[in-house]
């Protein structure tokens, strides 16, 4: 598996050379102005012109969506245990965490603000509330998905729905659960930007903002860069760590 | 444990309905060895499903010691062993007979872990997960998952079928040997007649689907039984005649 | 209503895009072009005009600069750095808000009476720390290190449930709201501490002024008219705006912003040469203050207006 | 199945009952200003208040959720196929697709209004932006994870690499695609309400934000409910349309 | 098709590695009924899987007709039962066989899909899903999805394992009767040793993993075979000490 890997990373590098390199081939052909779509060398140009600035900022945003993405995470993943054990008030809590989903964060981030302050805490539960619906829809599918021979099996052994759960259940939705998170992760990142984007006295969401009010796109790019590589590290961590938690079942790409 | 089987029919639900058991009579003696045997689809594995409280009966009912099968699941007396290894793929080989181990009750009786991998003839390969294992090797895994398990029923669902002759009866008579001393009720599927003559107290023979019992002979033949013994031909060449009848009213 | 004369023949048929600098509500520059297409003004102008609205932020000056959109409203001050940078070339073809629109507030049992008393106090700001605040503090002679400042979306009910004690805020939208919920206020505008602030402007492109200056005289005519209609029919007014704004909007509220906002359209500058005209000096002390509290680099506040569309309005 | 599918219908409107009269509740006793959180009952009766203006807006906002659904679906599906018909170049556009989905939407907004205009074409892409990342990786995972013994069966009769996709992984997949619809569908009534939150000529969107920034929340609310409210029919649908196409499968809750 | 098989080695990877076949040399003349048998876990699936070109032999090679496995999987020419049926659920009985069609190629030779599941006793229940089918009626299934590929080359897995005696037995007579005309070369992998007997002209035994060739025995008898015949019984009693030497090593 060493090699395919190493070439299918070269292949990687490849498209996305190809697609900045189109990118600024395009700005610099139709000479489209810096106002409107900054050129990837003009942006990565201002990366390298403020580097402790966006260190600093990328620390504190980073830091904030890993906090929430791992307390969305755990929400998700806890509605999902109870619903399995309890099943009778699914449709219920579905509707509710409906109903939490369809609000759109600028109408309680100021409501979460007056509660809590201007500190972080607020941006932490912002990225909590956009991360965990999809952990508390996949891992449910994958707690309800399981093949009718176990369930015999641990039928047969007179199990409790505890037990069916957690040596049946559980060990059977980590694919979704790895999905989950994979969708998750940059949600995450989004989620602390959108938190910061109004009232943050600091973070890559306060500079996205400034940047795109004061219409200076490239130091608003700089930071997109900035998340869109964080988000790639932590879906390749991801994908890492599936393959080793769901070692039973291989992923096949071969044919 | 007694077992007593009174009209018993299922019909597994759909369009159309799939009459699996036609009204089955009969009942076995607490510690009696029953082999069951019939055409494929005439309707054992859910004999034994009914007996497992996997299924509810669609008529007729099942009576363990006087207790329907739920209070015998319940009180976790019955060890069933399914037609399909049913291996959890995320555990060792140990791991999945450990996992049975959770549930039991404080009765003894049951084979400690490493017992049962030895005597399936799994002992050294205890940390290899079920996917890397042969068919055999996996139904014997499930074998020796069951036989941990302290029961007053044993309901197992062909459990050589993937095996060859030779590991087949040096298991036979690892069974016997275990079923001697403790001396559970069996109901045992197979195939395989003179397996069923050679461990059975007692066959039963169903019909082609929906199941009826067509035979029910007994056997008093002290173990280990010689094939050479004219009764065990005879009851041999009963049993071929019977089954053939069962179906040859599949085919009508 | 004024009856709709027919347009002039002689004048061709023209057509653009007004985009609004924020969203539907009686901000003067929106009013008037609310009122003008409603009562027909453009059409005798033989204009069509399209009214779009932003979302605030930089989107209208954008698509202004792109020339997908001829004209749209935007503060004198951010027209300045906008055209410091990234160098966007508006250009202001008449400034209706002749006073600054912010001021800051505090609750008016807050005991704080002059800007002296911001001391140890929190101070709220959108974004980035206005230049005027710096200006203000310093006219009122405070360390800006002794008040706290804190970036504060638009929120004004952080002011009423105290997690700020002074806010920035438009003087003709949330005095409106606060005092609405029972609250009232003490005001500090920039003008009162001598430091020179303008409103919102009517703002085009270099390319659509060079291209266009007929359409845009027809525009400016127009919705000059459309407010001078709204001065004197406010109630009808009002009206219009709720069609843009929707019928859920609080008519008072917005008859509280067009009349606040009427005030500021008038200064010495317009008594002189009408409504909307603009002078070199008002641009000049604006971005000197500018330069001086918010770093912005020295450019010719010449090129950042011009009174030619509006003479061109003004004749026939 | 029926008599429990009924009793958990009651429980769930049940659930829903407690929640808003515990809120209406609050509200009353801790008495909480209407322009800090409106009570149920406020929200309610403003709906009531203004049929015909939401039912408009909402015919919009809904179409355009809907359309834009449907194109996120159909791209994040279509990119998932086209990873699995060509692995190599996983990675390359997993990075791409996350450089996407890591932009702020507010970023292209203008430039999609430049190319697109004013109409609902471009809230429409901005809704597909935001609901076709969930769906991607979803259907990805569930497109690679077929158990051994198929493929060998496949293996064995020299299936094409599209006749394994087509006949083996594609109807293995359908339990995630299911998921991803149900992770996607409240995105796609999001994604409608913030491309029309930024200056849109009508839909809830326009309403909301017309109502937020008039801190007019009874009205932001009746938006709300409206949007949870038919968040909660597009997961009802999904999860019948569900359990009609995955009929082998049985969704298990009773241990 | 001629099969030759010379020093063939297989070991899983893994910790730790697992030998699975260790230096099979044999050769099969075109058109040969071969039955394999050996101790559980001794190798035969891996052997076909080989045969199958669904591994890549780890040393050794095996060429039918002077080709690799590779090249005949690439014309298609060989027809693979698995031990497990392999069934997809979405499917229904006629489906899953119906899907097998589609990967062959012109050559007649196959059954058509109503005849093969007829053949199997599938006829009546063609629009039933897998998972309603009792594990007989799920491996003669699969039988029916390899008797419609035309092939060469028969690879069987323990393909009447679920089965009673009486069904194996039709089921061998329709096999034979099919196997007759075309005269394709078979690798048979069973348990069953009377069947072994029955059926092929030669039987190969395996040795307890890792596999090696411990007996190779002809049968010229006529078809069908009377076990009366001492030259049966000979074979017969002949197997079994092999199979029981073959077990003897694996306890060692
Ligand atoms: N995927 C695998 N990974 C590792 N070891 C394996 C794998 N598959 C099979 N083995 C090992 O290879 C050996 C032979 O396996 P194989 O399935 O060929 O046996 P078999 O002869 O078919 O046995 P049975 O009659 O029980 O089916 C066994 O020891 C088994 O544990
Ligand atoms: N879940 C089910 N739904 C519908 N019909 C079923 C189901 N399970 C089994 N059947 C039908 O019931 C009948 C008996 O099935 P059963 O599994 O008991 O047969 P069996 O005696 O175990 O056969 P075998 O020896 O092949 O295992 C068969 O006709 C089968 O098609
Ligand atoms: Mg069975
Ligand atoms: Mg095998």
């Amino acid at each position: 598996m060493k090699a395919p890997a190493r070439r299918s990373a070269l292949v990687a590098w490849g498209i996305v050379a190809v697609f900045l390199i189109s990118w600024e081939a395009g700005v610099r052909l139709m000479n489209i102005p810096v106002y409107l779509l900054p050129s990837p060398s003009h942006i990565l140009a201002t990366l390298a012109d403020n580097p402790s600035m966006y260190a600093q900022a990328s620390l504190l945003t980073l830091g904030e969506a890993l906090i929430g993405l791992l307390l969305g995470v755990l929400a998700g993943a806890a509605i999902a245990v109870l619903l399995t054990l309890l099943p009778g008030i699914e449709d219920g809590v579905m509707t509710l965490a409906i109903l939490m989903k369809s609000t759109p964060l600028v109408a309680i981030a100021p409501l979460l603000t007056l509660w809590l302050g201007f500190g972080v805490l607020p941006k932490i539960i912002i990225t909590a509330l956009l991360t965990f619906f999809p952990v508390l829809v996949n891992v449910l599918s994958g707690l309800q998905r399981v093949d009718q021979p176990f369930l015999d099996l641990f039928h047969s052994w007179r199990a409790s729905r505890w037990e069916v759960f957690r040596y049946l259940r559980l060990p059977g939705s980590l694919p979704y659960l790895f999905a989950a998170l994979k969708i998750s992760a940059p949600l995450a990142l989004i989620g602390a930007v959108v938190a910061e984007w109004t009232g943050a006295s600091g973070g890559l969401g306060r500079t996205m903002w400034l940047a795109y009010t004061n219409l200076n796109l490239p130091y608003l790019f700089a930071a997109i860069f900035i998340l869109a590589a964080a988000g790639m590290i932590l879906y390749r961590l991801l994908a890492w760590a599936e393959g080793r938690a769901v070692f039973w079942q291989s992923i096949s790409r071969e044919l | 444990m007694r077992v007593e089987v009174s009209a018993l029919n299922h019909t597994y639900p759909g369009k159309p309905p799939r009459p699996a058991l036609a009204g089955l009579d009969f009942s076995i003696p607490s510690g009696q060895f029953v082999a069951l045997i019939g055409p494929s689809g005439c309707g054992k594995s859910t004999l034994l499903r009914l007996a497992a409280n996997l299924l509810r009966p669609t008529g007729g009912s099942i009576r363990i010691d006087g207790r329907t099968p739920a209070e015998i699941n319940a009180a976790r007396q019955v060890a069933w062993m399914a037609q399909s290894p049913a291996l959890l793929p995320w555990l060792t080989a140990r791991g999945n007979v450990a996992l049975a181990q959770r549930f039991i009750n404080g009765q003894n009786g049951g084979l400690p872990i490493e017992d049962a991998l030895q005597r399936v003839g799994l002992g050294d390969i205890q940390a290899a997960y079920p996917f890397t294992l042969s068919g055999g090797m996996q139904q014997r895994l499930a074998l020796a998952r069951l036989l941990i398990q302290p029961a007053g029923l044993w309901l197992m669902d062909e459990p050589f079928a993937a095996l060859d002759e030779i590991t087949r009866e040096r298991l036979a008579l690892e069974l016997l040997d275990l079923w001697q001393p403790l001396h559970p009720t069996v109901l045992w599927v197979t195939h395989h007649i003179h397996e069923a003559l050679r461990l059975a107290d007692r066959v039963l023979v169903l019909s082609a689907a929906p199941g009826r019992l067509v035979a029910d002979l007994l056997l008093e033949l002290p173990r280990p039984r010689d094939e050479s013994d004219p009764r065990f031909q005879a009851a041999l060449s009963q049993l071929r005649t019977c089954l053939a009848q069962a179906q040859g009213e599949a085919q009508r | 209503a004024a009856a709709p004369t027919q347009p002039a023949p002689s004048s061709e048929p023209l057509a653009m895009t007004f985009m609004a600098g924020y969203k539907p509500q009686a901000n003067l520059p929106f009013v008037g072009v609310y009122v003008a297409q409603q009562q027909g003004f453009f059409r005798e102008e033989n204009l069509t005009v399209t009214i779009e609205h932003s979302a605030g932020q930089g989107q209208h000056l954008q698509l202004l600069a792109a020339g997908k959109v001829q004209v749209t409203t935007q503060d004198a001050a951010v027209l300045l750095k906008r055209r410091a940078d990234p160098g966007l070339p508006l250009v202001s073809i008449a400034l209706i808000g002749q006073r600054g629109q912010q001021a800051y507030a505090a609750l008016a049992g807050s005991g704080m009476n002059t800007p002296k008393d911001w001391q140890g106090r929190t101070i709220g700001y959108k974004g980035t720390p206005p230049p005027d605040l710096f200006a203000i503090l310093q006219a009122a002679g405070v360390d800006e290190n002794e008040v706290e400042l804190v970036n504060v979306g638009f929120d004004p009910r952080l002011l009423t449930e105290g997690k700020v004690d002074v806010y920035p805020i438009y003087k003709s939208n949330e005095p409106y709201l606060i005092r609405s919920w029972g609250y009232d206020l003490t005001l500090w505008e920039a003008a009162d501490f001598g430091v020179a602030n303008l409103g919102l402007a009517y703002v085009t492109s270099e390319e659509t002024l060079a291209n266009q200056p007929e359409l845009l005289a027809r525009f400016l005519r127009a919705a000059l008219r459309g407010i001078e209609y709204a001065r004197a029919h406010p109630d009808e007014a009002v009206q219009t705006v709720l069609k843009y704004t929707g019928p859920e909007t609080d008519a008072d509220h917005m008859r509280f912003m067009l009349e606040s906002e009427l005030e500021d359209a008038v200064s010495p500058v317009t008594e002189q040469n009408g409504l909307g005209w603009q002078t070199l000096e008002q641009w000049q002390s604006l971005s000197e203050m500018l330069q001086q509290y918010d770093a912005l680099p020295r450019l010719d506040a010449a090129q950042a207006f011009t009174t030619s569309v509006l003479q061109a309005a003004q004749e026939k």
